[in-house]
């Protein structure tokens, strides 16, 4: 791999950050516009009235101009991309609801379970990965690359529906849906709710919210781990290899120390290059575990939105989606430069 | 100078491979004596690294089986639980690696390795120990050790590198210093450097180093004393000018002949040892070398001790050929 | 259950608690001029109320914020006379202005109090209104151009409810998000794609609610409702997926709720795109309904035997119960004199709930007397886009349901069997065949006769002709919205909910 | 998609399925695609025909697995419902063994600027969940064989892409490549004869762990209703069917899930073993 | 003198560098290869002579000067007619592992330049791939296994029969034998100074082994930071090299003599990065005998007798 000066390659990276999402939301107005159905349709339609043909087709042409869905596309595009410049993202076809305030709404959901989804997987996939690698050729290795592999393969919708009827059916001990109970009479501030606990000072909002958090975060973060335990024991693996190692142990070194101050340090960097990139399917799974357990986030967000074919609301969620990704990314390059020295300028 | 510091007896190394067991080292007595520079040479796969880093058991391992003795301070080493090597390695023993680059941990900065190398072994201070890292990188040649402790191997040049590793290899006053083909990879400027720094080392320090390349020039320039490694035994041990000048075993004279030199009469065509070095698993129950030896006989089929014959007195070598053989096989290139 | 119907109120659930319903969506905005969900409008049940109420308990209209009214002899001319010291939840008391402002801007669509893309449910009542106007503070006149009986009942629906005037200068198009009504709940927060919260009112006309607080919740995925019901994270809902009733019944913790059969299932047949009658009749003898009802539904089904009025309804007649026979010999027979064996036919559905299940099976029946069936499934947004495109390639045989969002025959068989209507025009094109525009004036009048076996008599008879002159309408089966709910919830009005309404004035937890 | 694991070395394979464990997902693979292949000669019963006899449970005579609600066998069903599952995973993963390994073969071998634009563009490819993407496209090109392939197949590209690029400019860089060229081979062929044997090892481990992505998401397709047609079978249709008797008839979840799950981690295996063999 | 068989003119060769800017590894060079000639090249790692070597094959497109093929100007020349010439223009590389695809037959590896380059026959082209295997010592037979069974010293014969299969002039061998057993070594240096003398060829040897090249070359290149420093008859330079860098290079060399150790002129300091070069003379921070000038003004490549040219100031009064 070249390497380029750190700066560069964040400045290029975040450079980069507008013409991907430019890009995206293009292909997202694309397809949105190329899904049959319309919403002007729907919502003519709307309540089970007694309509005439005549009717429909009135509120037909009425909403389709009041939500400007009768303008041609390139028209309807040129305005989105001015909006969007203004940062803004439109309205809901369905109310009026502005759809950066449905994002900052479903945004911080969608993060609190991403990151306690990404933080469970890393703890399970890094340790046993570790172990994995460190027992080589043992049948804890076996075993752990095994349950990684049948882990990673596991499809989200079957362990989502598996936890509901399990943790919440059977056994009864954690809630399945929502974010947070209704009793709790939860006003956010931020929306993030641990933040909010604090700027509020309501601690017992803490422990309900990781009593809903924690099902579908684990539902995200079991496939999830399976992968980083390949990605880790195969990291680790190879910097075993590595001639450092045999310096260390040269030092006289106890194994402990070589593996905490040699091995795991330097198995980081490729093992967070994957977690970064990771962290887009993570949000893919999360589309689909929102769902499942009616989690109130930016994949629920987008599903309704496509299936009710809310545009604004569907390129707003995907927008989201992209430039979370995006700035995970360059998250990723800039704990990169403070990993590893040799991307410092030198 | 006579006192032996570390002395190898029968020491075989084996690793397992898919097809059998490779014997890397196959029997092989080494006597180290005190301050003395011992070159070890021999074509790659020879089992120079094999031997080296069993000594201290880097190389121990599932895959690998190491027996014989190595007496060290009173102990055999090669019997030496882990816990109890780990107290001789990088404090009594050290190595300096071949390939500085690799061998170095890119993410931590150069003296912050070498103190790590001092800390293992004493109780002094982290500010104490980066002084006396410091000090060290001054002592082996390093322009401003000061800012150059605070570089990272990538920051720093092959030669530094490669001083590093020695600094680090000296931290904590070894007896035994194993440099491990340390200047290959580096170009024959930056060589003569190195090699300097590791003669004054010997002064100074009266460090005893095991050094190992298959550079001939190399070995002329700093050995005291020099082995000859084929297919992991030794075929000939001496001193430097004995085993350079004096060469009693066939490879060793090929090997010296097939070096062109860099004055002297320019050869038609240079002396070349026909086929190519046993790497495989498959060794000949006698002599390695005969399959590439053009004086081979029927005794050659026997595997010969490694004795004195011919040579001075502690000129050693495993070959059974009698002297006008050996004169006969004295390519004309060869300087004697 | 005892129910307490008294007005002064004391509750039979116990005082207090939450009580949370699953929902189909919300966008959070809570408008009776704007549909944009099922569960939105159940929020509008409960923030505001109409002039007439009809509780689904009994389908006759009943006065809520009217106290009484008066119809004039010629039928064109209602006057209202409102009920004195109605409290909205703003603190404003109801009066005509109230009134005018409420029902004024679903008739104006210039009205400045709409938001962007409003259908305004209540616009085709509009159309045949004349003048609507305040005699005084409390009395509300209302003129038609024509006739129209069913005015009563059309004002208890969801576009009649009368909100704050003080309210609606306000927020504007913004009500949607602050609407201010006389019901029992008022609104407290709500957010997109989540959840609705509303508190119980304690100036409520019949007295505070026994709940303190009432939440709508959004839950989507069929197996997630059956697990929150049965966990308990919601206390009832009737989006409840049919294949759960056998293990809802087993299960003590909850209730399975006995609603009475409100809902048609049907299947439209498009006469443009299979012109024989015969061909159409055929079809319709094709289909087992008994299959549909055991294996689409679950059992929470009957038989249509009164063809397009359900059993709930006034009007509903089991001498009808001809026009929707399985009879395979028949239909073969049909068929081949219209020498249509082995025609390919197309059959849409969409693909949530029962449809998909009924699709397989009728597929299966038109196989067997000789048709050849392409089905698709298409999800549940697509599907009304191509329901209402009659160019769509699978615009043959589609299957669809209607519910009885107001309990008189009118709101189905007045919508479905008229030529102009949408059903008889876009879906089926049954305007483009003779004679069928007469069904219009025939269902103008069945409207207009007063509710009696006078009534259920024409509409018999148009049934009986739309049925059998030109089959455009297979009735599958009657069935309900399966209302679950927890054991411990009394007292909702689970007729209503099955149709889509929300009363819980009375509920408890 | 560990890359770093694959990309360190040069790549030999010493044969697949080493040990007898490692031949197990071989063998799974072999006999689901011999079912989909040769299953309808197997069973008799029609997959597709309704009876009254619904929900017989496992082991009636007549209907090993029993039937459906819709009275249907769910052997049958579960015989003929391999077919379209795997012929899915298998065309959109060739398509995109085809396409990504074009590409970033091509980016690769020639560098530079081509190799930035189009490297670029599988970045950004790679920043969306793309599980989305083919949802969209399905949706909206309806659902349908070539639809789901060419959306699954395209989508799933990207990633070989990568994998492709780094392979094969650490090929382009090694200097049998210069010899050839000196040698006169022109570009295409440098390509396609000198280093994509060299790469195709890495990249054929990595194709099968990439039909495990593609049987997942044509399963979790079919599962969202935008697959196969009912009433022809498929098990992620049958899946999604089923789930409405998750309490009173597991079996018609849990057997096509776990058919499906035995294909997708059969291929994880697969491909991992095929990356162990490589040397 | 006769027309050069390879002439380079300001050759300049430009590499990306790591913050985006160029790093320049070969500086204006100019060379003359004459025909029948074996040009032995020296230096530092990095010092440029890879990229000298594939530069003057046109592997690498150099970013100014030109390069004559017999006096023709190759530097621009594609398609059809350069593919001609190319097949004139051979190269051995350093790494035996590297440079034969280890998928393919060795006969096929062989035959490939005479079926692209020469368009020779299926038939024709393994003719000559099997007796050039046989040239090089491994037998016919070898072409039937791949290059995987075959040790380092037997690949870099491989790879010197695939060169030679073209029938080219001009032969560039990159460090032939740096990779390979001190043992081996010897083999493939007569191997490839038996075939250019039979063949007449015309070679560009690079290396880092001064003995070698002492031993192969009719004339020696030095190159230094992307320069030539000094170009000599071989006997000259290895008597009196002329260039205090030459001079250095030389003393370095380990030399296996008896008795005591020669006197080393012990260069300070490293190779100079090629991103940020030093003003004036390029070696002037490592120079013994560096005065002010060497500083500030940049000497050129001067030839100072018959063959033998010295880019430095102070040579004139430290030659004679
Ligand atoms: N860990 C190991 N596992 C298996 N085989 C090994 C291992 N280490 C070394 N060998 C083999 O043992 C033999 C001797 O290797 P060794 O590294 O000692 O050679 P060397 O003389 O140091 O060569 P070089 O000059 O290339 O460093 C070689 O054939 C090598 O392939
Ligand atoms: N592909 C490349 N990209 C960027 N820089 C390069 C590249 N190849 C070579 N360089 C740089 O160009 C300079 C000259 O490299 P070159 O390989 O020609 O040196 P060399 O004399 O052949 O060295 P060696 O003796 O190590 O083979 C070096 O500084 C090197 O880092
Ligand atoms: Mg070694
Ligand atoms: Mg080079």
């Amino acid at each position: 791999m070249r390497r380029s000066r750190p700066a560069v390659l964040v400045a290029r990276r975040l450079l980069a950050v507008p013409v991907v999402l430019l890009a995206l939301s293009t292909a997202v107005f694309l397809a949105m516009r190329l899904l049959p159905g319309s919403p002007a349709t729907a919502l003519s339609a709307g309540g089970g009235q007694t309509l005439t043909a005549a009717e429909l087709s009135a509120n037909q042409a009425r909403v389709s101009q009041a939500l400007g869905l009768d303008q041609p596309i390139l028209t309807q595009y040129l305005r989105f991309l001015g909006d969007l410049v203004r940062l803004d993202l439109g309205s809901s076809f369905y109310g009026s609801n502005s759809v950066l305030g449905l994002l900052a709404g479903a945004l911080p959901a969608t993060i609190e379970l991403t990151l306690l989804a990404m933080a469970i997987a890393v703890l399970l996939g890094v340790v046993s990965g570790v172990v994995a690698a460190l027992r080589k050729g043992t049948w804890i290795d076996a075993s752990a690359r095994t349950v990684a592999t049948v882990s990673f393969s596991l499809p989200w919708f079957a362990l989502g529906v598996l936890g509901v009827v399990v943790f919440g059916v059977w056994l009864r001990w954690l809630p399945v849906i929502g974010r947070l109970p209704n009793a709790l009479d939860y006003h956010p501030t931020t929306n993030f709710v641990l933040l909010d606990a604090i700027l509020q000072d309501r601690p017992e909002l803490v422990l309900p919210w990781l009593r809903y958090l924690i099902l579908p975060a684990t539902t995200l973060a079991l496939s999830m781990a399976g992968f980083i335990t390949r990605i880790v024991r195969a990291s680790v693996l190879e910097v075993l290899g590595d001639d450092f190692v045999r310096t260390a142990r040269m030092k006289g070194l106890a194994e402990g120390a070589v593996v905490r101050r040699h091995v795991l340090r330097n198995s980081w960097l490729p093992i967070v290059t994957v977690l970064g990139l990771q962290f887009g399917s993570l949000l893919g799974g999360s589309v689909i575990t929102e769902t499942v357990f009616s989690y109130p986030g930016v994949g629920s967000l987008l599903v309704k939105g496509v299936l009710q074919r809310d545009y604004p609301v569907v390129q707003g969620a995907a927008l989201a989606i992209a430039l979370l990704f995006t700035l995970v990314n360059v998250a990723v390059d800039l704990f990169y430069l403070v990993l590893d020295p040799r991307l410092r300028k030198g | 100078m006579t006192d032996p510091v570390l002395e190898v007896r029968g020491l075989r190394v084996e690793f397992d491979l898919p097809g059998g067991r490779l014997p890397a080292v196959a029997g092989v007595d080494l006597t180290l004596r005190r301050g003395e520079i011992l070159a070890l040479v021999g074509e790659s796969g020879s089992g120079k690294s094999a031997l080296s880093m069993s000594l201290v058991g880097l190389n121990r391992g599932p895959r690998t089986h190491i027996s014989g003795e190595v007496s060290f301070g009173g102990r055999n080493l090669v019997e030496a639980p882990e816990s109890e090597l780990r107290l001789v390695r990088g404090k009594d023993i050290t190595v300096v690696f071949q390939d500085a680059l690799a061998a170095l941990n890119p993410l931590h900065r150069a003296g912050a390795q070498v103190a790590e190398m001092i800390r293992t072994h004493r109780d002094v201070s982290r500010a104490a120990a980066w002084d006396r890292s410091v000090a060290l990188l001054g002592e082996v040649g390093i322009a401003s050790p000061r800012e150059n402790a605070k570089a990272y191997p990538h920051q720093l040049s092959g030669g530094m590198r490669q001083r590093v590793m020695i600094a680090m290899g000296l931290a904590n006053d070894p007896a035994v210093l194993i440099a491990d083909e340390p200047t290959t990879a580096l170009d024959v400027t930056i060589q003569a450097q190195v090699l300097g720094v590791l003669e004054r080392l010997r002064a100074d320090h009266g460090t005893s180093i095991i050094l190992i390349t298959h550079d001939l020039g190399v070995v002329a320039e700093v050995a005291d004393r020099v082995a000859v490694m084929y297919a992991g035994a030794i075929v000939e041990q001496g001193t430097r000018e004995e085993v350079l000048f004096a060469p009693q075993h066939p490879y060793t004279m090929g090997l010296l002949a097939s070096v062109p030199p860099v004055d002297g009469p320019i050869a038609a065509r240079l002396p070349a040892i026909p086929g190519s070095p046993l790497t495989g698993i498959d060794r000949p129950a006698g002599c390695a070398f005969a399959p590439r030896c053009a004086f081979a006989h029927d005794a050659c089929a026997e595997r010969p001790a490694l004795t004195r014959r011919f040579g001075g007195p502690g000129h050693l070598d495993a070959c059974v050929l009698d002297e006008p053989a050996r004169a006969a096989a004295r390519p004309e290139g060869s300087r004697s | 259950a005892a129910e307490n119907k008294d007005a002064a109120g004391q509750p039979t659930g116990a005082a207090g608690g939450t009580l949370t319903l699953g929902i189909d969506a919300t966008s959070a905005v809570i408008d009776p001029a704007f549909y944009t969900s099922l569960g939105d409008w159940m929020a509008v049940d409960c923030i505001c109320r109409g002039l007439t109420f009809i509780s689904f308990e009994t389908n006759e209209p009943t006065p809520d914020l009217a106290e009484s009214w008066k119809v004039s002899e010629d039928g064109l001319t209602y006057t209202f006379a409102l009920r004195k010291g109605v409290t909205f939840h703003d603190g404003t008391t109801l009066t005509s202005a109230d009134v005018l402002a409420s029902l004024g801007r679903q008739f104006d669509p210039k009205d400045k109090t709409l938001p962007k893309g409003a259908t305004r449910p209540l616009a085709s009542l509009g159309a045949n209104v004349a003048a609507l106007t305040a005699v005084d503070e409390g009395t509300v006149k209302l003129v038609l151009k024509k006739p129209d009986r069913t005015v009563l009942a059309r004002l208890s629906d969801i576009g009649g409810r009368i909100i704050s005037k003080a309210a609606l200068t306000k927020y504007g198009a913004d009500i949607g998000k602050n609407l201010v009504g006389t019901g029992p709940f008022k609104y407290s927060a709500a957010t997109a794609g989540q959840s609705i919260t509303l508190e119980s009112f304690a100036g409520f006309r019949l007295g505070k609610p026994p709940i303190d607080r009432l939440v709508l919740r959004q839950v989507q995925d069929p197996s997630t409702i059956v697990s929150s019901l049965l966990s308990g994270d919601l206390s009832a809902t009737q989006f409840t997926p049919y294949s759960a009733v056998g293990q809802m019944k087993q299960d003590d913790s909850v209730t399975v709720q006995n609603t009475p059969l409100g809902f048609d299932a049907i299947m439209m047949i498009d006469a443009r795109r299979i012109p024989e009658v015969k061909v159409r009749k055929a079809i319709n003898l094709a289909i087992d309904r008994a299959a549909i009802v055991a294996q689409a539904f679950f059992g929470v089904a009957a038989e249509p035997v009164g063809y397009a009025i359900p059993p709930s309804q006034n009007g509903h007649d089991t001498a009808l119960a001809d026009l929707s026979t399985h009879d395979v010999a028949t239909a073969k027979r049909l068929l081949q004199e219209a020498g249509a064996v082995g025609r390919e036919v197309r059959l849409m559905a969409a693909s949530d709930t029962w449809h998909p299940k009924a699709a397989q099976i009728i597929a299966q029946n038109l196989t067997d007397i000789g048709l050849k069936v392409k089905t698709d499934s298409v999800d549940p947004s697509t599907y009304f886009s191509r329901l209402v495109d009659k160019s769509d390639e699978f615009h043959e045989l589609m299957i669809w349901e209607r519910n009885s969002y107001i309990p008189d025959p009118d709101n189905m068989v007045g919508s479905m069997a008229n030529p102009a209507g949408l059903y008889g025009s876009v879906l089926s094109g049954m305007d483009t065949l003779d004679g069928a525009d007469t069904l219009a004036k025939e269902l103008f009048e069945a409207k207009n006769l007063p509710d009696g076996p006078e009534r259920t008599g024409a509409y018999s008879k148009i049934q009986r002709r739309w049925a059998e002159d030109y089959m455009v309408l297979s009735m599958l089966a009657y069935s309900t919205n399966l209302v679950v709910s927890n054991a411990k919830v009394k007292g909702m009005n689970v007729k209503a909910l099955s149709n889509h309404r929300c009363f819980m004035e009375r509920a408890g937890v | 998609m560990s890359e770093p694991a694959v990309l360190g070395r040069r790549w030999r394979a010493r044969a697949f399925a080493r040990s007898w464990p490692a031949a197990i997902p071989w063998l799974v693979l072999a006999a689901l695609v011999l079912v989909a292949l040769a299953g309808p000669l197997l069973v008799s019963a029609d997959p597709v025909r309704q009876t009254n006899q619904t929900l017989l449970p496992i082991g009636t005579p007549g209907h090993l697995l029993g039937t459906d609600d819709l009275g249907r066998d769910e052997l049958a069903r579960l015989v003929y419902g391999a077919r379209p599952l795997l012929s899915v995973a298998f065309l959109a993963t060739a398509v995109a063994a085809v396409f990504g390994t074009g590409i970033g073969l091509v980016a690769g071998f020639a560098g530079g600027r081509t190799e930035g634009a189009v490297m670029r563009f599988v970045d950004f490819a790679l920043a969306f969940p793309s599980i989305l993407l083919v949802i969209l496209v399905v949706a909206a090109a309806g659902p349908g064989t070539v639809s789901l392939v060419s959306a699954i197949g395209v989508s799933l590209a990207p990633g070989l892409a990568r994998l492709a690029r780094a392979l094969s400019a650490r090929e382009a860089a090694r200097d049998y490549v210069v010899a050839a060229r000196l040698g006169g081979t022109r570009a295409p062929r440098v390509m396609v004869r000198e280093i994509l044997p060299n790469i195709a090892g890495p990249m054929l481990a990595q194709v099968v762990m990439t039909l495990s992505v593609a049987a997942g998401y044509a399963a979790g397709l079919s599962y969202l209703g935008l697959g196969i047609q009912p009433p022809t079978p498929d098990w992620g249709y049958m899946v999604q069917a089923g789930q409405e008797f998750l309490f009173s008839a597991p079996r018609l979840v849990v057997l096509p899930a776990a058919l499906t799950l035995v294909l997708v981690v059969a291929c994880n295996f697969a491909g991992d073993d095929l990356r162990d063999g490589l040397v | 003198m006769t027309v050069p068989l390879i002439r380079a003119e300001g050759l300049r060769v430009e590499y990306p560098g790591r913050s985006g800017g160029k790093v320049r590894a070969l500086r204006d060079v100019d060379l003359d290869i004459f025909e029948g000639e074996t040009l032995g090249l020296v230096g530092e790692s990095g010092c440029g002579k890879s990229t000298l070597g594939r530069a003057l094959l046109r592997v690498l497109e150099p970013a100014a000067g030109r390069i004559e093929f017999l006096g023709l100007d190759i530097t621009r020349l594609r398609g059809r007619a350069f593919r001609r010439i190319r097949a004139d223009l051979q190269m051995v590389f350093q790494d035996p592992f590297g440079s034969l695809n280890p998928r393919r037959r060795v006969a096929d590896i062989v035959a490939e330049p005479l079926l692209r380059a020469r368009g020779a026959t299926r038939a024709e082209a393994a003719a000559v791939a099997g007796d050039l295997l046989d040239l090089v010592g491994l037998g016919g037979e070898a072409g039937l296994r791949r290059p995987g069974e075959f040790s380092g010293g037997q690949r870099q014969r491989i790879g010197i029969a695939r060169a030679l299969a073209s029938s080219p002039q001009f032969v560039v061998a990159d460090e032939p034998v740096s990779a390979l057993d001190v043992s081996i070594q010897a083999q493939v240096v007569n191997l490839l100074s038996d075939l250019v003398r039979d063949r007449g060829l015309t070679m560009l040897f690079i290396s880092h082994d001064l003995g070698v090249v002492r031993h192969i070359a009719d004339r020696v290149a030095v190159m230094y930071l992307g320069e030539i420093i000094e170009i000599a008859a071989r006997d000259d330079f290895f008597a009196a090299p002329l260039h205090p860098y030459s001079q250095a290079l030389l003393s370095s060399v380990p030399a296996l003599r008896a008795g005591g150790r020669r006197e080393r002129i012990v260069l300070e300091g490293d190779l100079p990065d090629p991103a940020n070069p030093p003003g004036g003379c390029l070696f002037s921070t490592r120079c013994r005998d560096v005065v002010e000038r060497c500083r500030t003004s940049r000497p050129e490549l001067r030839e100072i007798g018959p063959g033998r040219s010295v880019r430095c100031h102070l040579v004139k009064e430290a030659d004679s």
